[in-house]
């Protein structure tokens, strides 16, 4: 353990100290806004310090920081594309808490420890994002699962215990499949780090007759997957979804939804663009195919919702369809496999914008109405200008329609799949904008409802400044990343490309 | 060797009956009793594969702390009486268990698990296993025939060692994993404004 | 004993937790059924270290204990997620009166 | 890529937007002052569109007044802020500052939510003018979607009926197209060979799209682009979206959706379909030119049908609209000197149905905005109260049926031509469907303004002046391209030529 | 000395006037009204006298050939341009559209009188006007279409004049479908010529410019560019003749022309008597050196002509409606003149089309007098109006001989010759296809001087029937609804001169048109007058210089013959039972009468079956369903399934906790299964 090793690991620490920090200060005073203008402000540590990474990498020119005698090394690595996610993770992490200012009170006397998990879970995430190594893999997902599942359980009901129960239940279930996938591949290639697994795969890939090379392979990939696709929520390992999002403390759904989908599609790429990187031409396949199922499921699904939480839970099925088309898209015609993971990481970043956004419409509105009904939405432009137009804003971001983000990374996540050069991926693409199309009909009733019919109520739902902040900025985001997408999506295609061996 | 195999199937048939028991009675202490059961065999299976250490811990985790708190929910929970009834998924569930089953022993049985392996080396790794929790001595290697590389490598790879050095990350997250769960696990146990 | 052998014994072990998972009422007797899957992994990760030294990494014998280090953690994670699973059953009784998982069953379609 | 900025487009095309944006801010204190200041940029729009085609020059550059800035340029992707204009784009550009200018005029009577509407509507002009004008397909794809949004919402706010269902059902089958056209165009992207979206590349390709790169066939990257676009247009069996987006849509709706936003369609297909695509157009020229007669067909039949005005004219727009199609069907397969005349009719009756179904819609507007019914058995003998309605929808309607003097005749005319040297069986069908629209619209003309007048509009009034000026603008407009259209048709000619050359090339070269 | 411009003046004066009346005068409202008959009547009498000044600068000289200019060009074989053809067929046509239409809205000012759209009615004359004078004046093809089409638009807005009678709307929506569906024709055929262009282009001729057409037609061995030939010849003459059909009435396209009625008579005498049904058989004649290469289509044309000659004829016997007597006998007049050209004879079928316009607006005109004073157009509750209104009863008696063919009437000349050629049948088609058109013809006369007595009688002699009180009367009585035109206002009397005078003009003209035009000597009151000049005038157009057979006592005679026994049989059942007792005695001959009176029943087999049924009830209604069931109903079909499936998945999603992690691992082992299955 060298200072080095303190150094890339301080941002990870820092969120760590700054979850104690705040239990801490939940311990010495109960106020609100203290807590959440610590949290708040605290998170700036850790940004620096992964900002320091990312100027140090920049300057150096490496992909990735490297040192003699590192041990941290051995199963964690910080390059381009993990600082990527981290700034992510902390932007929704910060974004969160800052929404989180009204309605945490509803948590009573549990909200310093609903901080603290955040930022634990939070901490659990860049580990995650930048692990190189099953067992880190392993411990990171608990560690971002564990606090979410406390988390939804953490109001006075019984929907948000059932919601707690269910993804505790359902996450450990995957966790346990997910393990006995880790052990096969452990035990196939004699390693957990991800380096070592792709040469032994490589080296002995085509071997067998099995798809994958391998039964082996094969049963411990398709068990890996129930585990990172219970993170991704997509199908078929999605069904928890809509239950845990209608049941769960809305902001925890809203940092669920974005960040813990990030990290787990971080890992996925990981995983699979490194480890299996040498089965890519097998596992496309089984990617392209979850594709479809999530996307088709979470649509139709949605239509015939009238909960807006339950809505965007099926909703953040069918993006994780989305973006797992961009997974899939690992072959391409010249060579280069860096756009689908680059398409990948924008639609990642432009998710999170939108979803953030119409989660913190959804936390501020259904915490003054006492309802998340979409009929009770009806005249709420009347009722709140400003959220209202950000709700609709992200929902338009939600179907694809410019001038937003989500908009450019369809676009990219399908001219990944179509670069593949695949027919099976261009139906995929088929499906896909088919899907986007279908999926206006539920985005815009909810628009429709807010815009058009008559409010049920006169009272005017307002929120305090913090909330509305964070909800400017993510509003912002999606404007941003629909006009000038250019920064961001070269920032991915650099990230990406620690995954090709950069 | 035939000793071993009837330990080997004894702990077997122990770990497997005590498991069809763990979800088939209706009893949830019974249950919890015969969990601890089956966490005692696997500590079993455990020494057997000379993995003395897991062992240890294996007990004084899972017999220890983590069958004690089964049995404290149960009575905490007050449920006992409605015992442990199944639910309406028996025959799926059990068919898709055992359909996932027969794809693990498939896997089990028909994967060449040896082109994979350093045929002969099994001794050695033996050796390091033995010494896992404390530093091997290098002259008791030298003698079981490592050359001066390899004892150099086992020695620096004690379980512990692992540990604290190549795993020290996940070590250290673990801790944090340990701190989140009692947060929450009290936050909610706990409960609001009592 | 063998590695086969000890592979089956650990899926067995493996399938009978995930039986009783999908199909015990009682959350506590899932949360056990679901031990019962964690020492399924943990039979398999130790004998995978145990028979098992891969030909890539043969000079790196700590590879071979990386099964067990893994198997301390999955014990280790086991036990919070216990104490957290705990921590949900009491806050799910206080407010159903119940732990049966039936029961729970208010967020759907 | 290099920079080039002329600004006069940009003006063009933004200027609504920035209107929008004032009047969003709150520029315009009452209701009054929103609609006043709305025709007073309306006005100046239409102004520069007015300039922007004079300014454009025939036999120079293919694409003039360009402006280029690059807009995203990574590793993989490359794309512009690429607007222009050639022959093909220049007259619709004045088209939709046209109607621009007349759907403000029409919307004065709107008295609620006034600056959201206005806001919305200018967000569309600048919308469909951004197609017409984007050189860059991601631009062209992101206008073409952002049009959605303020049709969705002027449909289903400001609209009369089933207004929620009809928007719904125009934005799922436009979204529907334009998913295809996402594949299609992403796809070009890919086989462009240079990862960009620039439209001028492919054009100027002659379009040769690099079939080996290609990662779909070219065949169904054509078809992809087809539906997309003929969702748009619309043709049958897609056009069942457009009665009614078009029934319940606000009067400026309508005019804007028939007068500009079918275009976009028409304009897709001639610059896509035809202009990038000229072996797969010859190859499905037959299918395409089918299409197109069913649509004329079907489309007036259907027609006769109707009893709602706004309804009527829908699906008079179909049957219209399928000649676009075989206007364009035809160009690939006739050669010679004689190639550009249905590819022309085509580019031609774009135009014209903007106008004559704008002016259609506007005078249904005043109607029904007198009335308050649009159900023809209700209506009758009104050409005594309201002279100035029964003049535009006589003169509109003689327009669209094809009228010689007025522009309809000159892009029939020239449709025809083209498609009878490509197809003269299924052409002679399409032109008896000229019989059918003289039914389907002297019909509603007769039992609308003529036949005894129920007494309860005996104490109806005229258009107002401010109405009569979208009258007025039209009726001007159908009547100079009737009477002298040479001024329209070498614009779109020059602008069709490279696609005709390209097929005459093709034709000769290929032997057939 | 004759400029491009002075003839543009004849065109653009109308249009002028229309602009003029139309967008300034009538805006102003009705106290300017009159002003806009006088801008009409001023624009039509300078196009008349430059008319007749371009007739008279033409004559003798050869065809004035002025550049076209370009209107759009599509390719160098097929330009549409605006120009001026002048030749003989154009200026004489010239003549009679100016002056037939000067005197007509002359006579318009007293009929129209008080009426609240005046201004409006001029401005469609005037419309009209122009639209006819750009007819008869195009020189390209295009161009000629452009006014064809609005002369039909101009001929609907005026027979919907009075348009909130929903039987005029019907009736000009009737119009002006029925000229459309002959319209395609003309259409297809001018489509046909720029299929050709290419070929035109080779010859260095313009596919739609007409004089280059004719060239096109003519066969190489006769010196032309035989481009068209054979059969597309022959179609591209149908083409033609279908739109010619349309507008001329020629059976089976002829059921608009007596619906048309509806319009005022004025409308009635100018166009659907002189002018713009007369541009059917223009358009003949335009394209007659075209037609002439074609004996198929010359024989279509004639016997066309001729059936509908008789066939219009038959239904005159049975009509009532003083207009729509005329109308028959408009049709079938304009049978006459295509069955004329038909058989070849080019001049004399102008010649008929020359003498018919005056006399056939003379008749309509006094009809509208008629209706003036007997408030009806009902010639069955007409009757002794001679005594009331002697100027009309004498021009309208003069307007009929005319029509019936007696000598020395204008009618009589023109009517003699088509009889002759047809005789001689010298012309293109068969000699027994021309004798049997002479003989239907024939028939012809005997029926048109049957019927046209009939009228006069009924309308002038006798006793006074009671007008449109009596009839509004019997109508009421028998519970039916009045009919148009007919009201209370009855004053027996003579209409104003602004409306007789313009009648005399034409009554004079119906006299001696024909002796001026086609004298049989060369004699006269005027000085020489070369025989045949006008009919060797128009032959002069023609390429191969047709000529007039000379003038023969034989045919005079029996054509003469043949006019007075249908007077005289007319005459045996009109004027001999006395008192006439207001019953037609035609209704004795039953079965025939209900079959005339109902027009064949072809109006019902048009409207009623062919639309009504077939059209609006099958097929209109059967497509109509689809689009509402089969293709819209996809759409709600496909979005019903996708509703429901969702709520089918949703039900999965039933809230049991364990349920999720079963299809999570149920989905992880098809996948491996799904793997193992396809490799």
């Amino acid at each position: 353990m060298t200072a080095y090793d303190l150094y890339l690991v301080s941002p990870l620490l820092a969120l760590a100290g700054l979850a104690m920090m705040v239990i801490i200060v939940d311990l010495l005073t109960r106020r609100t806004g203290l807590l959440v203008g610590v949290a708040f402000v605290g998170l700036a540590a850790p940004a620096a310090l992964s900002a320091w990474q990312l100027a140090e990498l920049v300057s150096t020119g490496e992909s990735r920081l490297s040192a003699q005698g590192s041990v941290v090394l051995h199963t964690l690595s910080i390059d381009r594309f993990s600082l990527f996610f981290n700034f992510l993770i902390l932007a929704a992490a910060g974004l969160v808490i800052l929404v989180s200012t009204d309605y945490s009170r509803r948590m009573e006397r549990l909200q310093g420890e609903f901080f603290g998990l955040l930022l634990l879970s939070a901490t659990g995430m860049m580990l995650l994002v930048s692990a190189t190594e099953l067992i880190t893999m392993y411990i990171a997902l608990e560690l971002t699962t564990l606090p979410l599942a406390a988390m939804a359980a953490f109001l006075p009901n019984g929907r948000s215990s059932e919601a707690g129960m269910k993804f505790l239940i359902i996450g450990a279930l995957s966790s346990a499949l997910m393990l006995y996938g880790m052990a096969l591949i452990y035990g196939f290639t004699g390693s957990t780090r991800l380096d070592e697994i792709a040469a032994a795969l490589s080296a002995g890939a085509s071997a067998g007759a099995f798809p994958f090379g391998s039964m082996a392979v094969l049963l411990a990939i398709v068990l890996l997957l129930a585990g990172f696709g219970f993170k991704m929520s997509a199908a078929p390992f999605q069904m928890w979804v809509p239950d845990v999002y209608e049941g769960a403390p809305t902001p925890m759904v809203a940092f669920l939804s974005v960040a813990s989908k990030a990290a787990a599609f971080a890992l996925v790429l990981r995983v699979f663009y490194v480890g299996f990187d040498a089965l890519g031409g097998d596992w496309w396949v089984l990617l392209a195919g979850l594709a479809a199922l999530s996307m088709t499921i979470g649509n139709l699904v949605a239509i015939a919702q009238r909960n807006i939480k339950r809505l965007f839970g099926y909703s953040t099925i069918a993006h994780a369809g989305y973006i797992l088309v961009g997974v899939a898209a690992v072959a391409s015609v010249d060579g280069t496999a860096t756009f689908g993971p680059s398409s990948v990481l924008f639609y990642l970043a432009a998710y999170t914008a939108a979803n953030l956004t119409a989660f913190f419409a959804i936390v501020c509105i259904g915490n003054r109405i006492n309802s998340d009904e979409i009929a009770d939405y009806s005249g709420m432009l009347r009722r709140a200008p400003f959220l209202a137009i950000a709700l609709g804003l992200a929902l338009i971001a939600l179907i694809g329609v410019p001038p937003t983000g989500l908009f450019f990374a369809k676009i990219y996540v399908f001219a990944a799949a179509i670069n593949t050069g695949e027919s099976l991926m261009t139906w995929l693409v088929i499906i896909g904008v088919v899907n986007s199309a279908v999926s206006a009909y539920y985005y815009l009733r909810i628009i429709k409802v807010m815009f058009l019919q008559t409010p049920i109520h006169t009272e005017r739902v307002g929120a305090s400044w913090p909330v509305n902040v964070a909800l400017g900025i993510a509003t912002l985001a999606i404007l941003w990343l629909g006009v000038a997408p250019t920064p961001l999506l070269g920032a991915a295609e650099r990230a990406v490309s620690v995954l090709s061996g950069g | 060797m035939w000793f071993e195999q009837i330990v080997f199937w004894a702990l077997a048939a122990v770990a497997i009956g005590g498991a069809l028991g763990v979800v088939l009675v209706r009893d949830l202490f019974r249950a919890a009793l015969l969990l601890a059961t089956v966490f005692v065999a696997v500590g079993g299976f455990y020494v057997m594969m000379n993995a003395e250490f897991l062992a240890v811990v294996q007990i004084l985790i899972y017999v220890g702390a983590i069958a004690v708190l089964f049995i404290f929910g149960i009575m905490l929970t007050r449920d006992v009486q409605r015992g442990n009834a199944p639910n309406r998924l028996q025959i799926p569930a059990g068919v898709i268990s055992a359909l996932l089953l027969a794809a693990m022993v498939f896997t089990a049985v028909t994967t060449d698990w040896t082109t994979l392996a350093g045929a002969g080396r099994e001794n050695q790794a033996q050796i390091a296993q033995t010494q896992a929790v404390g530093i091997p001595d290098a002259t008791e290697l030298t003698r079981a025939g490592l050359s001066a590389e390899e004892v150099e490598s086992v020695a620096g790879s004690g379980l512990a060692d692992l540990l604290i050095g190549d795993f020290v990350l996940p070590f250290e997250a673990v801790s944090l994993l340990l701190l989140a769960a009692a947060i929450g696990g009290l936050a909610l146990a706990r409960g609001r404004g009592r | 004993m063998s590695l086969e052998a000890m592979l089956v014994v650990a899926a067995v072990l493996f399938c009978i937790g995930l039986y009783g998972a999908l199909a015990r009422r009682n959350f506590i007797a899932v949360l056990m059924s679901i031990e019962l899957m964690f020492n399924g992994v943990n039979l398999t990760l130790v004998a995978m270290g145990r028979w098992l030294a891969p030909y890539t990494v043969q000079e790196q014998l700590s590879a071979v204990l990386t099964g067990q280090v893994f198997a301390v953690f999955v014990i280790t994670v086991a036990a919070a997620e216990i104490a957290l699973g705990l921590g949900i059953v009491f806050a799910l009784y206080r407010t159903n009166e119940s732990v049966d998982l039936t029961d729970a069953a208010t967020l759907r379609h | 890529m290099a920079s080039e900025f002329n600004g006069l487009l940009t003006a063009t095309v933004f200027l609504p937007a920035v209107a929008a944006l004032l009047l969003a801010l709150g520029i315009a204190r009452d209701d009054r002052m929103v609609r006043w200041f709305a025709a007073a940029v309306a006005f100046a729009d239409l102004v520069l569109s007015v300039i922007v085609f004079v300014l454009f020059q025939p036999g120079g550059e293919r694409f003039q007044l360009v402006d280029r800035f690059t807009w995203i340029d990574t590793g993989t992707v490359h794309a512009g802020y690429l607007l222009g204009v050639d022959g093909i784009s220049a007259p619709l550009v004045m088209l939709t500052g046209l109607l621009g200018l007349c759907a403000v005029f029409v919307s004065f009577h709107i008295t609620t939510r006034v600056k959201e509407y206005f806001i919305w509507l200018f967000v569309l002009q600048t919308a469909v003018m951004g197609v017409f004008t984007a050189l860059d397909f991601l631009l062209f794809f992101l206008l073409w979607e952002i049009e959605l949004v303020p049709m969705y919402l002027l449909i289903s706010t400001w609209g009369t009926g089933r207004r929620e269902y009809s928007a719904m059902k125009f934005l799922i089958f436009t979204i529907l197209g334009s998913a295809f056209m996402l594949v299609a165009i992403v796809a070009v992207f890919v086989s462009s060979g240079v990862n960009s979206f620039d439209m001028t590349l492919l054009l100027e390709q002659g379009g040769a799209l690099d079939a080996s790169r290609a990662a779909l066939p070219l065949g169904i990257l054509f078809w992809l682009f087809f539906v997309a676009f003929a969702v748009k247009l619309p043709t049958w069996p897609v056009h069942t979206w457009l009665p009614d987006a078009h029934t319940d849509a606000p009067t400026a709706g309508s005019v804007m959706l028939a007068g500009v936003m079918l275009k976009m369609g028409g304009y897709g297909l001639l610059r896509v379909n035809a202009g990038m695509f000229p072996e797969q157009l010859h190859a499905y020229a037959l299918p395409i030119v089918v299409l197109g007669v069913v649509s004329v067909l079907y489309g007036a039949v259907v027609t006769i049908q109707q009893t709602d005005l706004k309804r009527l004219i829908a699906y008079s727009s179909v049957s219209h609209m399928g000649l676009v199609l075989i206007g364009i069907g035809s160009v690939a397969v006739v050669g010679g000197a004689l190639t550009d005349a249905g590819l022309t009719g085509a580019a031609m009756q774009l135009f014209t149905h903007g106008t004559i179904t704008g002016l259609l819609f506007v005078a249904v507007g005043i109607l029904y905005e007198k009335t308050h019914t649009r159900h023809i058995p209700d209506l009758g003998g009104l050409a005594n109260r309201m002279p100035i309605v029964a003049g535009a929808f006589l003169l509109a309607g003689a327009a669209s049926l094809g009228l010689p003097a007025l522009s309809g005749f000159v892009s029939e005319l020239l449709v025809f031509f083209g498609g009878f040297r490509a197809f003269p069986a299924l052409t002679i069908l399409a032109v008896l469907g000229i019989i059918l629209a003289a039914g389907y619209i002297l019909w509603m003309i007769q039992r609308t303004m003529f036949g005894p007048r129920p007494a309860r509009w005996d104490g109806l009034t005229d258009a107002s002046m401010v109405e009569a000026v979208p009258v007025a603008l039209l009726v001007i407009s159908i009547v100079a391209v009737g009477i002298y259209p040479a001024w329209l048709t070498e614009v779109f000619r020059d602008g069709l030529e490279p696609i005709v050359s390209s097929y005459n090339t093709g034709i000769a070269g290929t032997g057939r | 000395m004759l400029t491009e411009a002075l003839v543009w003046v004849i065109f653009l004066a109308p249009v002028a006037s229309f602009l003029l009346t139309g967008l300034v005068i009538r805006p102003l409202g009705s106290s300017y009204a009159r002003l806009a008959g006088y801008a009409t009547i001023g624009a039509l009498g300078l196009g008349f006298v430059l008319s007749l000044w371009l007739l008279g600068s033409a004559a003798g000289t050869t065809t004035y050939d002025f550049a076209p200019h370009l209107w759009l060009s599509l390719a160098p074989g097929a330009t549409i341009e605006m120009g001026l053809l002048l030749d003989p067929l154009t200026n004489v046509m010239l003549v009679v559209v100016t002056g037939v239409s000067l005197m007509v809205q002359i006579y318009s000012l007293g009929y129209m009188e008080g009426d609240e759209s005046f201004a409006r009615y001029y401005s469609y004359m005037s419309l009209f006007s122009a639209s006819m004078i750009g007819l008869v004046l195009a020189a390209n093809v295009v161009q000629m279409y452009v006014f064809w089409e609005l002369v039909g638009l101009s001929s609907y807005l005026l027979i919907g004049f009075w348009h909130n009678r929903p039987s005029a709307a019907a009736a000009a929506k009737k119009a002006f479908i029925i000229t459309r569906i002959g319209d395609v024709g003309f259409l297809l055929a001018i489509i046909y010529l720029f299929f050709q262009a290419d070929d035109f282009a080779l010859h260095g001729l313009n596919a739609l410019h007409i004089p280059d057409i004719w060239e096109a037609a003519i066969p190489i061995a006769a010196g032309g560019a035989g481009i068209v030939a054979g059969g597309a010849l022959l179609w591209l003459c149908l083409g033609l003749f279908a739109g010619a059909a349309g507008k001329s009435g020629q059976f089976p396209l002829h059921t608009w022309l007596p619906d048309a009625m509806e319009g005022p008579t004025p409308v009635s005498a100018l166009i659907h008597a002189a002018t713009m049904v007369a541009a059917g058989v223009f358009l003949v004649g335009r394209f007659f050196p075209v037609f002439s290469e074609s004996e198929g289509a010359m024989m279509v044309v004639a016997l066309i002509g001729a059936f509908t000659a008789v066939f219009a004829a038959t239904m005159g016997l049975a009509a009532n409606d003083i207009k729509r007597v005329m109308a028959y006998s408009t049709v079938s007049q304009l049978g006459y003149m295509m069955a004329a050209l038909g058989i070849g004879a080019y001049n004399a079928a102008l010649f008929h089309l020359f003498t018919h316009a005056f006399f056939k607006a003379l008749l309509f005109l006094g009809a509208g007098s008629v209706n003036h004073a007997a408030g009806t157009f009902n010639i069955m509750y007409m009757g002794g109006l001679r005594k009331a209104m002697p100027w009309t009863y004498w021009l309208t008696v003069i307007g009929a001989l005319s029509l019936v063919g007696i000598f020395p009437l204008a009618g009589f000349w023109s009517k003699d010759e088509i009889l002759l050629e047809a005789w001689l049948g010298k012309g293109p088609v068969p000699a027994s296809i021309s004798l049997l058109v002479f003989v239907m013809l024939l028939v012809g006369v005997l029926l048109t001087a049957f019927y046209t007595y009939r009228m006069v009688h009924l309308t002038f002699h006798g006793e006074f029937r009671g007008g449109g009180e009596q009839e509004l009367h019997d109508v009421e009585e028998a519970g039916q609804p009045a009919p148009v035109g007919v009201d209370h206002h009855v004053h027996l009397g003579e209409s104003p001169w602004v409306m007789v005078v313009p009648m005399g003009l034409l009554g004079f003209c119906a006299i001696i048109a024909g002796w001026v035009a086609n004298p049989i000597g060369v004699s006269s009151l005027f000085g020489v007058i070369p025989s045949h000049w006008l009919t060797d005038y128009f032959a002069s157009g023609l390429h191969d210089g047709h000529h007039t057979p000379p003038f023969s006592i034989l045919m005079a005679a029996i054509s003469n013959v043949v006019a007075l026994a249908g007077i005289g049989l007319a005459a045996l059942v009109y004027a001999w039972p006395r008192p006439f007792t207001g019953l037609d005695p035609m209704l004795k001959a039953g079965p025939v009468h209900i079959l005339l009176s109902q027009r064949y029943y072809l109006d019902h087999l048009y409207e009623g079956l062919i639309v009504g049924r077939i059209f609006y009830q099958i097929i209109v209604a059967v497509t109509d369903w689809i689009d509402r069931n089969v293709v819209d109903g996809m759409v709600g079909l496909v979005g019903w399934i996708s509703r429901n499936i969702g709520g089918l998945i949703a039900l999965a999603q039933n809230g049991q906790t364990q349920v999720y992690p079963l299809v999570a691992a149920a989905g992880g082992v098809v996948i491996i299964a799904l793997y193992l299955i396809l490799g």
